[in-house]
């Protein structure tokens, strides 16, 4: 039987590996898309445990997270477009203008 | 009128500054005669105070004024609370003294922003007159602190060649220490209000009746006494001064050394002995030793400095030294003695700062091998020069030896009179260094040709030494003037401490001890 | 039987919302101003924002002492977020007086700037007066997509692009595991209501022996403390400040802080009461590594935007200890604190925006050589702005400080107390640093400096009057600050 | 007639601060001069009245306040003078001696670009001297005490654009202090150990009433006398701090005549007289004090006799008869020490003045002739009795009284010295032989110089030779006068034994100065040995053992000097090491160079460049550098790529949750 433990572990692991591509991919686009999939982990957290908990609140919780989500993308895509425009690359390893 | 004394010659500098400001700045002989106008002025409201007999009479703080300031609740208090005694009155006559005379001195010396020097000179002596009357710990130490913002200034813009390093160990060296003080005083206020003592807001005569337990009294007592003794300063934290002094204007170094340095004296006085008595008591070799120690290690220091303002710099720590002694006797004699030699040391070390300034100005160098034979070209200025020098030995007859003696006095009565043997042979030091370089400056032959056209002092120089040599003699030969309106003061500072102290020793014993009361 | 209807009109209290709701209102309205506005001319847009921040700021006190909750609990306006409310308005408001000059020399006369100032104040207000962690998380984002944008507001400049990116990058990867604390949270209590996870977490038989609490509340903090700047979450802000607009460097620092700290302290007091010695102890930790970290690295800065986002995350420090004490004091110092760093921070930006020209804004040191004496002004307030950074008296830097360390005394933090004046007394060098220049050395070069532009003046003006006023009268607003404490 | 006291010091007083102030604008030295003199020859005035109606008193202590000084809890300090016989006898030697230098000095300083600056100096030295004379308590002394060092310093120094005469000025202050390190150490000891007695004074006569209170022979009364011993020793140039006084003869002559040998350096021996209550009372420091004493007059005796500079010669006779002083002091013949110091104070301001007229002369020669040859090498001088009679004979006269040729004044003294250093209960026959040795050589370097400049053939170069006038009657005056006093002053002081002689002369000094010593001889058992005390062959023999000595001196000086005048090229041949060593003051100067001014300059610059420097403000410094290099270290932590920021974030993450999750 999949119980709830099952979707914490499986969205544990999401997060992971989310974390994971954020901390080793050098493209914005992968990296962002990394985030996306940390986020996804939390929503699927969410709705495990609203479902186990018998409460709308984490449902609510996950329409907000999706909302805004795609703000941040939103946002995020056009710093990155704009960010293209003046170096032509959205590798990360590009972001070096600013240290120290 | 008199209520509001205190303030209002605590705030009139301030007052004079804010018109200050409106003064057109290409006008500098219009700014310095405004100041002048200011500091002489602040200087004569002060005059009451030291004409007013209640001081011989009794120790009791007079003047007071007390308003409420910050009062947030059960959090805070902090009130406006001032007032004098005999301790620190003439430390604030002190300070309106020399300001004019700091003040006259920048005449020809000080030629850049001069707005902003007169500015902070008076901004300064706000600082410093306010600093003397707090009696109130919070308020204490925005003074205190606020001290600091002028002279880094006056030594950053106005100073010497190496200027921003000095004002730079300046300010941080002092601060460092004031910002442990400030943990301690926040600790003590909390401390009071818990034990259920009392209190209104930080003001120190309640605290002085606090028993803070003695392990608590530790701590605070060191962070108490580092902050003081880097103002001071004390050997091992006097490397500042040095510093500071050479690189300082002249009217920077002389307000430093008259009146600064006082504050950290005066802080032992007010606040580290009195609130600490029994750490105090622990601590007294240590300090007595460092003291002492200063005494010897400023004298052969200053003996081989090449530059003469780094010599009288390195005399102040070697001066303070027996201030601190003084103080640390912890008896009537040796406080007196640190209180008149605190004032003795603002006049001759002040004067002395003229002095280098004088030749300084003409000159434009401090170096000593670059003098000799001054005494040809400026018979007047090397005896007031002489004078001065010999007031700063101790010459009996002038103000060094009445503070110097007394201090000692009191040092060989209480238990420190080994600590004033050993102290003692800083007179012999003080008479090597300071004459040696009096020898090089004044005496022998002119070899530099740069020399020869030297200036004697014009009249305004002179009127500017006139007041001190007037102090230095008066101080030597009659200081009951002083003397007298100290001494209640002192006393009952002394018994408070003593009971105090005295407090850990009875419990052993203590049926013994009423019976020794009784009969 | 209650209807839905009932329910809802019982439950919405738009009162609570009302000062956020006037922001909103206002910057929609100027989007659309800004829309029909004639290219390159924003001025408009700019005052019309500041009699927005009025209108709101009238709004926002008149609800002090009469405490409105809404949309069933999960926001309040309570005296804690109107005192908050008014540190995030002052910051924008002295923000937006210092930007339109400056947008104008940049090339960006852009009105959007404003209505997203606008939002962004909004979002923080949510946050200082969300009850639940939803609400605060819809303020936090309202924030910072905002903010990701104003930070790389300067599109064509490729600091300001990379400073947008690095604040969107790790505010999202910081949001990932602040919403991860949150369900960890949910999961534990049920509820994403503070107060009912207070009260399941107050219940709990064995609270610390819960790894699913301890690692939702400590993530949810990382989210705030992330936000904070504080250490080892604050490598994004050096950069981002450094990067951003110089007046959005200021609002950074200053409004999107405190309201992090607002919810942090919201959190953190009411919901996680219960582990309170955990929660101190790590917060000792980080406060002390913060405060270390901005000013041990601030010592080797030579461009002075940059050396104040080390002292801004070293300042974060300081507030820290306040919630480290745990207690009315430090709460309330907090409070007071983030009211004077917004002055005093804003003020020093406010000088550096007005120091500098196109394009190489002026903001090394050696730039700074000698500027005290071409500008006096400018030079005395930014002195007075440095010393308040320093904590000296009489300014509101010390009074605030004040507060702080006494705080942690007050709970006994003799220790943490000490570290903290200790790292002032490090900060002292290159706040002094900067006055070195200032004062103390000779111009390198002739600057053509911009004129002084009187919007900018007023903010500075303002910013010096707080400071001041604060610093010598902190009385009244402390005991303000003490009323807004829980 | 006491209540005029205070007119003694006030006249020289008024007289430095008229030329002080004023001398420069005055510019006409006859006024100069004239107000110098006539001050303290009015202080000379007051100064007979009191001693007058002192010597008719029965009531031999009189004090008189004039202000209260410091004023703190129990110390209690007046501006206030003591008039006693000693104190009588003192002020007379001062002012009277002074008088006659002043007026010398008119004559001597004609020309001189300073001569209202020499005026003021020699009327504060005066002031002070009377200070230090007629003070009340110890404190009022010791302002004297350090007022005549000041002036010390600033005549030494009076010449000073020349480099010897301000190391000199240096040297004799300094020196000087480390003595008043002892004076000030001895007072406060004595303050703080009669205070816990429950006395707190320093009042002289006070300290006299109440001495009995400290344990008599104890460690404490040991420790304040040696302490007040230390500071006489810096004042009255004995072993160890001697070294000032001959480099004190770079200042003008009348200075050492009138501070370097009739008063300044005599205060120390006034000083343990004035304190002889105390003094008796520990007979460890009284043999000290002997035995110092004995070993200066016998070493610098040796120096005397090798120096060819004629104010050197004369320097270290006052270094060896200070000796002499102190010697008497320490056996306890306090009245024997104080009547050498009064015949002391004649002959050898008179030897001083009578070297200044020659050096005048020899200068106004070698100026006329414009040579820049030393007018004070004896070895230029030769054959002057000629040229300058009057300062041949007084000269004369002084050296027969130094050198202890009967019935001349340094006679009586010197022999009651010897007397009683043989024959004192606290005597002792070294002590006794050491004075005499001393004596020896007095007489023959005293004859060697009056041999050298007076007699045998004119050294002078030919072109100055003729020029060397003798000195006009302000110098000459003052020379007659105190040779008259070299000559006669001794019968003041005439023993017992030879009293009988003259008609059953009475000893008057002993007499007049017995209220002062009396009391504490007595009660410390201060006496010559009973079993001597009534021989008067053997005083008698005695004495004829102290003539025999000078006899023999001046003998070996006139066959040396004036029968075989190579005779010394000749013993210095043989003896180079023994001669050069003498020569040069037996290198104490450079030993004390090496040993102690070095020693503190080499600690000083350690203590600055090696300590200030490296230690303190290195770690001031280093701490500033290790902070910032931190600073500098983390710095680079900030790497600017993203990857990194989130590493830290996720590291800071996991490191805090796994804390608080495996950790507890």
């Amino acid at each position: 039987m999949i119980g709830v433990y099952h979707y914490l572990i499986l969205s544990a692991i999401i997060f992971s590996i989310g974390t994971f591509g954020v901390l080793t991919r050098k493209n914005a686009i992968v990296i962002f898309m990394c985030i996306e999939l940390m986020l996804n982990s939390v929503n699927l957290t969410f709705i495990a445990l609203s479902r186990h908990l018998q409460n709308m609140d984490g449902q609510i919780f996950v329409f907000f997270v999706m909302t805004v989500a795609a703000a941040e993308a939103a946002v995020g895509l056009a710093l990155m477009i704009a960010f293209y425009r003046n170096r032509e690359s959205i590798d990360t390893d590009d972001f070096n203008m600013l240290k120290w | 009128m008199a209520d509001y004394l205190l303030s209002l010659i605590t705030f009139f500098p301030l007052l004079g500054m804010l018109i200050l400001l409106f003064i057109p700045r290409d006008n500098p002989g219009l700014l310095k005669s405004f100041t002048l106008g200011v500091t002489l002025l602040t200087f004569l409201i002060s005059l009451p105070l030291a004409f007013d007999d209640i001081f011989a009479s009794s120790g009791a703080m007079q003047y007071r004024e007390f308003h409420e300031w910050i009062s947030i609740g059960s959090f805070f208090k902090m009130n406006y609370n001032i007032g004098i005694d005999g301790i620190s009155l003439w430390l604030v006559m002190l300070t309106t003294f020399i300001m004019p005379i700091a003040t006259l001195s920048t005449w020809n010396s000080v030629d850049k922003n001069v707005k902003g020097f007169m500015a902070l000179l008076l901004l300064l002596e706000t600082a410093m007159l306010g600093a003397f009357v707090s009696l109130d710990l919070f308020l204490f130490y925005i003074f205190w602190e606020l001290m600091l913002i002028p002279m880094y200034f006056m030594i950053g813009i106005w100073g010497g060649k190496n200027r921003i390093y000095a004002a730079v160990k300046f300010f941080i060296f002092t601060a460092v220490g004031s910002l442990l003080m400030l943990v301690a005083i926040i600790y003590i206020y909390y401390y009071a209000v818990t034990s259920g003592a009392p209190v209104e807001g930080f003001g120190i005569q309640e605290f002085y009746q606090l028993g803070i337990p003695s392990d608590a009294q530790h701590w605070l007592f060191l962070a108490f006494a580092l902050s003081f003794a880097i103002k001071v300063p004390m050997f091992p934290v006097h490397t500042w001064l040095p510093d500071a002094h050479t690189e300082a204007p002249t009217a920077g170094s002389v307000i430093l050394a008259a009146i600064l340095l006082k504050m950290g004296t005066y802080g032992y006085v007010r606040f580290a002995i009195p609130l600490f008595p029994e750490a105090m008591q622990t601590y007294l070799p240590f300090l007595a030793f460092l003291a002492v120690f200063g005494i010897i290690y400023g004298s052969l220091v200053a003996m081989m400095q090449e530059d003469v303002k780094k010599l009288v710099a390195y005399s102040s720590v070697a001066h303070l030294g027996f201030v601190m002694l003084g103080v640390f006797a912890l008896n009537l004699q040796g406080m007196a003695g640190g209180l008149i030699q605190m004032v003795n040391h603002g006049i001759s070390t002040g004067a002395l700062f003229l002095i280098v300034g004088f030749i300084y100005e003409r000159r434009h160098t401090r170096l000593i091998s670059e003098f000799g034979g001054l005494a040809h070209k400026m018979p007047i200025f090397a005896t007031i020069f002489l004078i001065i020098t010999f007031s700063s030995i101790g010459l009996p007859g002038t103000n060094g030896f009445v503070g110097e003696f007394l201090a000692l006095v009191g040092a060989f009565e209480s238990g420190l009179r080994w600590y004033a043997v050993v102290a003692t042979t800083g007179v012999i030091l003080a008479a090597v260094y300071m004459l040696w370089m009096f020898q090089r400056v004044m005496f022998g032959k002119i070899t530099n040709p740069e020399n020869e056209k030297l200036k004697d002092l014009s009249i305004r120089e002179i009127v500017l030494m006139v007041p001190l040599l007037i102090f230095v003699f008066w101080i030597g030969i009659y200081p009951n003037t002083f003397l007298s309106k100290m001494n209640p003061a002192i006393e009952q500072l002394l018994i408070h401490v003593k009971s105090k102290q005295v407090a850990v020793v009875v419990p052993v014993q203590p049926v013994i001890a009423q019976n020794l009361v009784l009969k | 039987m209650e209807t839905l209807g009932q329910i809802a009109m019982q439950n919405v209290n738009m009162a609570a919302i009302m000062p956020s709701m006037v922001l909103c209102c206002f910057g929609m309205l100027l989007l659309l101003v800004s829309v029909f506005s004639k290219r390159g001319r924003t001025a408009h847009v700019a005052w019309l924002s500041i009699v927005a921040l009025v209108i709101t700021a009238i709004v926002t006190i008149s609800g002090w002492n009469n405490p409105q909750e809404g949309f069933a609990g999960s926001v309040v306006l309570d005296n804690f977020a109107i005192f908050f409310s008014m540190i995030f308005i002052i910051a924008a408001a002295l923000t937006i007086l210092i930007s339109d000059a400056y947008l104008q020399r940049e090339g960006y006369p852009v009105g959007e700037y404003y209505p997203l100032i606008l939002f962004c104040t909004a979002g923080a207000m949510w946050m200082a007066s969300g009850t639940d962690l939803m609400t605060i998380f819809l303020g936090l984002e309202v924030l910072s997509v905002s903010l990701y944008v104003l930070a790389g507001f300067f599109r064509g400049d490729t600091r300001s692009n990379e400073a947008g990116l690095k604040y969107f990058f790790l505010g999202a990867f910081s949001t990932g595991f602040l919403l991860y604390g949150v369900a960890l949270l949910y999961g534990v209590s049920g509820s994403t209501k503070i107060a009912v996870i207070a009260q399941h977490v107050s219940q709990m038989p064995a609270v610390i022996d819960n790894p699913m609490l301890i690692a939702g509340a400590v993530l949810l903090l990382i989210g705030f403390l992330f936000k904070i700047g504080a250490a080892p979450f604050h490598m994004w802000a050096p950069d981002v400040y450094q990067g951003a607009p110089t007046p959005i460097t200021a609002f950074m620092s200053a409004g999107p802080k405190a309201a992090a700290f607002a919810a942090l302290l919201r959190v953190a007091i009411i919901g996680l009461s219960s582990i309170q010695a955990d929660i101190s102890a790590l917060f000792w930790v980080l406060a002390v590594l913060t405060m270390i970290v901005g000013n041990f690295i601030a010592l080797s800065q030579t461009n002075i935007k940059r050396m104040l986002a080390y002292s801004s995350i070293a300042h974060a420090g300081y507030a820290l200890v306040g919630i480290v004490a745990w207690n009315q004091i430090g709460l309330s110092a907090i409070l007071f604190y983030m009211l004077v760093y917004t002055f005093m921070n804003i003020g020093a930006f406010a000088v550096l925006v007005l120091a500098g020209k196109k394009g190489e804004e002026n903001l090394t040191l050696e730039g700074f050589a000698g500027f005290g004496f071409k500008r006096p002004f400018l030079g005395v307030a930014m002195c007075i702005f440095l010393f308040a950074l320093m904590g000296l008296p009489p300014t509101a830097g010390f009074t605030g400080k004040f507060f702080v360390f006494a705080g942690a005394l007050k709970a006994g933090y003799v220790w943490l107390a000490i570290i903290g004046v200790l790292n002032s007394a490090v900060s002292l060098y290159y706040y002094l640093r900067v006055i070195v220049y200032m004062y103390f050395r000779d111009p390198q070069e002739d600057f053509a400096w911009v004129k002084l532009e009187i919007p900018a003046v007023v903010s500075i003006v303002l910013a010096l009057a707080g400071v001041l006023y604060l610093g010598i009268f902190p009385g009244p607003v402390m005991e303000l600050a003490k009323m807004a404490g829980f | 007639m006491y209540d005029y006291l205070w007119l003694i010091p006030f006249f020289p007083f008024v007289g430095f601060v008229i030329n002080g102030l004023f001398g420069k604008k005055i510019r006409n030295e006859a006024i100069i001069g004239g107000i110098g003199t006539l001050m303290i020859f009015l202080s000379f005035l007051v100064s007979c009245g009191n001693f007058y109606a002192l010597l008719h008193d029965s009531e031999k202590v009189h004090q008189q306040v004039i202000a209260s000084w410091m004023s703190v809890g129990n110390l209690q300090i007046d501006w206030g003078f003591l008039l006693d016989p000693l104190s009588a006898l003192m002020i007379m030697i001062v002012t009277g001696v002074g008088t006659l230098i002043h007026l010398y000095s008119i004559g001597y300083m004609h020309g001189e670009t300073g001569f209202y600056r020499f005026f003021a100096y020699l009327n504060l030295s005066c002031f002070s001297m009377l200070m230090l004379v007629l003070g009340n308590n110890a404190l009022v002394m010791f302002v004297g005490w350090e007022g005549v060092g000041l002036c010390s310093y600033l005549l030494i120094g009076y010449y000073f654009e020349k480099q010897s005469a301000g190391d000199a000025a240096k040297k004799a202050f300094v020196v000087n202090r480390i003595g008043d390190f002892g004076f000030l150490c001895g007072l406060l000891t004595l303050f703080w150990a009669l205070g816990s007695k429950g006395v707190w004074t320093i009042n002289f006569v006070e300290i006299a009433e109440n001495a009995h209170l400290l344990e008599s022979g104890g460690v404490v009364v040991t420790v304040i006398t040696l302490a007040f011993f230390l500071g006489a020793c810096g004042k009255s140039a004995q072993i160890p701090l001697f070294t000032w006084l001959p480099d004190a003869m770079e200042g003008p002559t009348p200075v050492s005549a009138l501070i370097h040998a009739a008063t300044m350096v005599t205060a120390g021996v006034y000083m343990i007289a004035r304190m002889n209550g105390l003094f008796a009372m520990s007979p460890d420091t009284m043999m000290t004090i002997a035995v110092v004493g004995a070993c200066t007059a016998l070493f610098a005796a040796t120096i005397g006799l090798a120096q060819n500079d004629i104010k050197r010669v004369l320097a270290y006779s006052t270094v060896s008869q200070l000796g002499f002083m102190f010697l008497a002091m320490g056996v306890g013949a306090f009245t024997a020490g104080i009547f050498h110091l009064m015949t002391h104070a004649f002959f050898k301001a008179c030897l001083f003045l009578g070297s200044g007229s020659v050096i005048h002369g020899m200068h106004h020669g070698y100026h006329h002739a414009h040579l820049h040859d030393d007018p004070q090498d004896m070895r230029n001088m030769g054959g002057l009795r000629k040229k300058m009679p009057i300062t041949f004979i007084t000269f004369l006269v002084s050296t027969i009284a130094i050198s202890g040729i009967p019935f001349f004044s340094g006679f009586f003294s010197k022999d009651e010295i010897l007397w009683w250093a043989f024959a004192g209960e606290r005597g002792h026959w070294l002590l006794w032989l050491a004075g005499a040795v001393a004596a020896l050589m007095t007489a023959f370097y005293m004859f060697r110089l009056v041999f050298m400049t007076f007699f045998g053939e004119q050294k002078t170069d030919a072109r100055a030779k003729d020029h060397i006038p003798e000195s006009g009657l302000t110098i000459t005056i003052p020379l007659m006068v105190l040779a008259a006093l070299a000559a006669a002053g001794g019968f003041l002081g005439v023993p017992h034994v030879l009293g009988n002689f003259f008609g059953h002369m009475p000893n008057y000094l002993e007499h007049f100065l017995a209220p002062v010593f009396e009391h504490a001889q007595v009660l410390n058992g201060i006496a010559v040995k009973p079993e001597l005390a009534h021989s008067v062959a053997l005083e008698f023999s005695m004495m004829g053992a102290s003539i025999g000595i000078a006899a023999f001196g001046i003998l070996g000086a006139w066959f040396m000097y004036i029968k075989t005048p190579t005779l010394p090229g000749k013993f210095v041949a043989s003896f180079p090491g023994l001669w050069k060593a003498v020569y040069n003051k037996w290198y104490i100067d450079e030993l004390y160079d090496a040993v102690f001014v070095n020693n503190c300059k080499r600690i000083g610059t350690f203590l600055w460049k090696g300590f200030d420097v490296r230690v303190v403000d290195g770690i001031v410094n280093g701490t500033a550098w290790v902070v910032k290099g931190i600073g500098s270290g983390l710095r680079y932590t900030q790497t600017g790529f993203l990857h990194n920021y989130a590493m830290g974030m996720v590291v800071g993450v996991v490191v805090i949750v796994g804390y608080y999750i495996l950790g507890k």
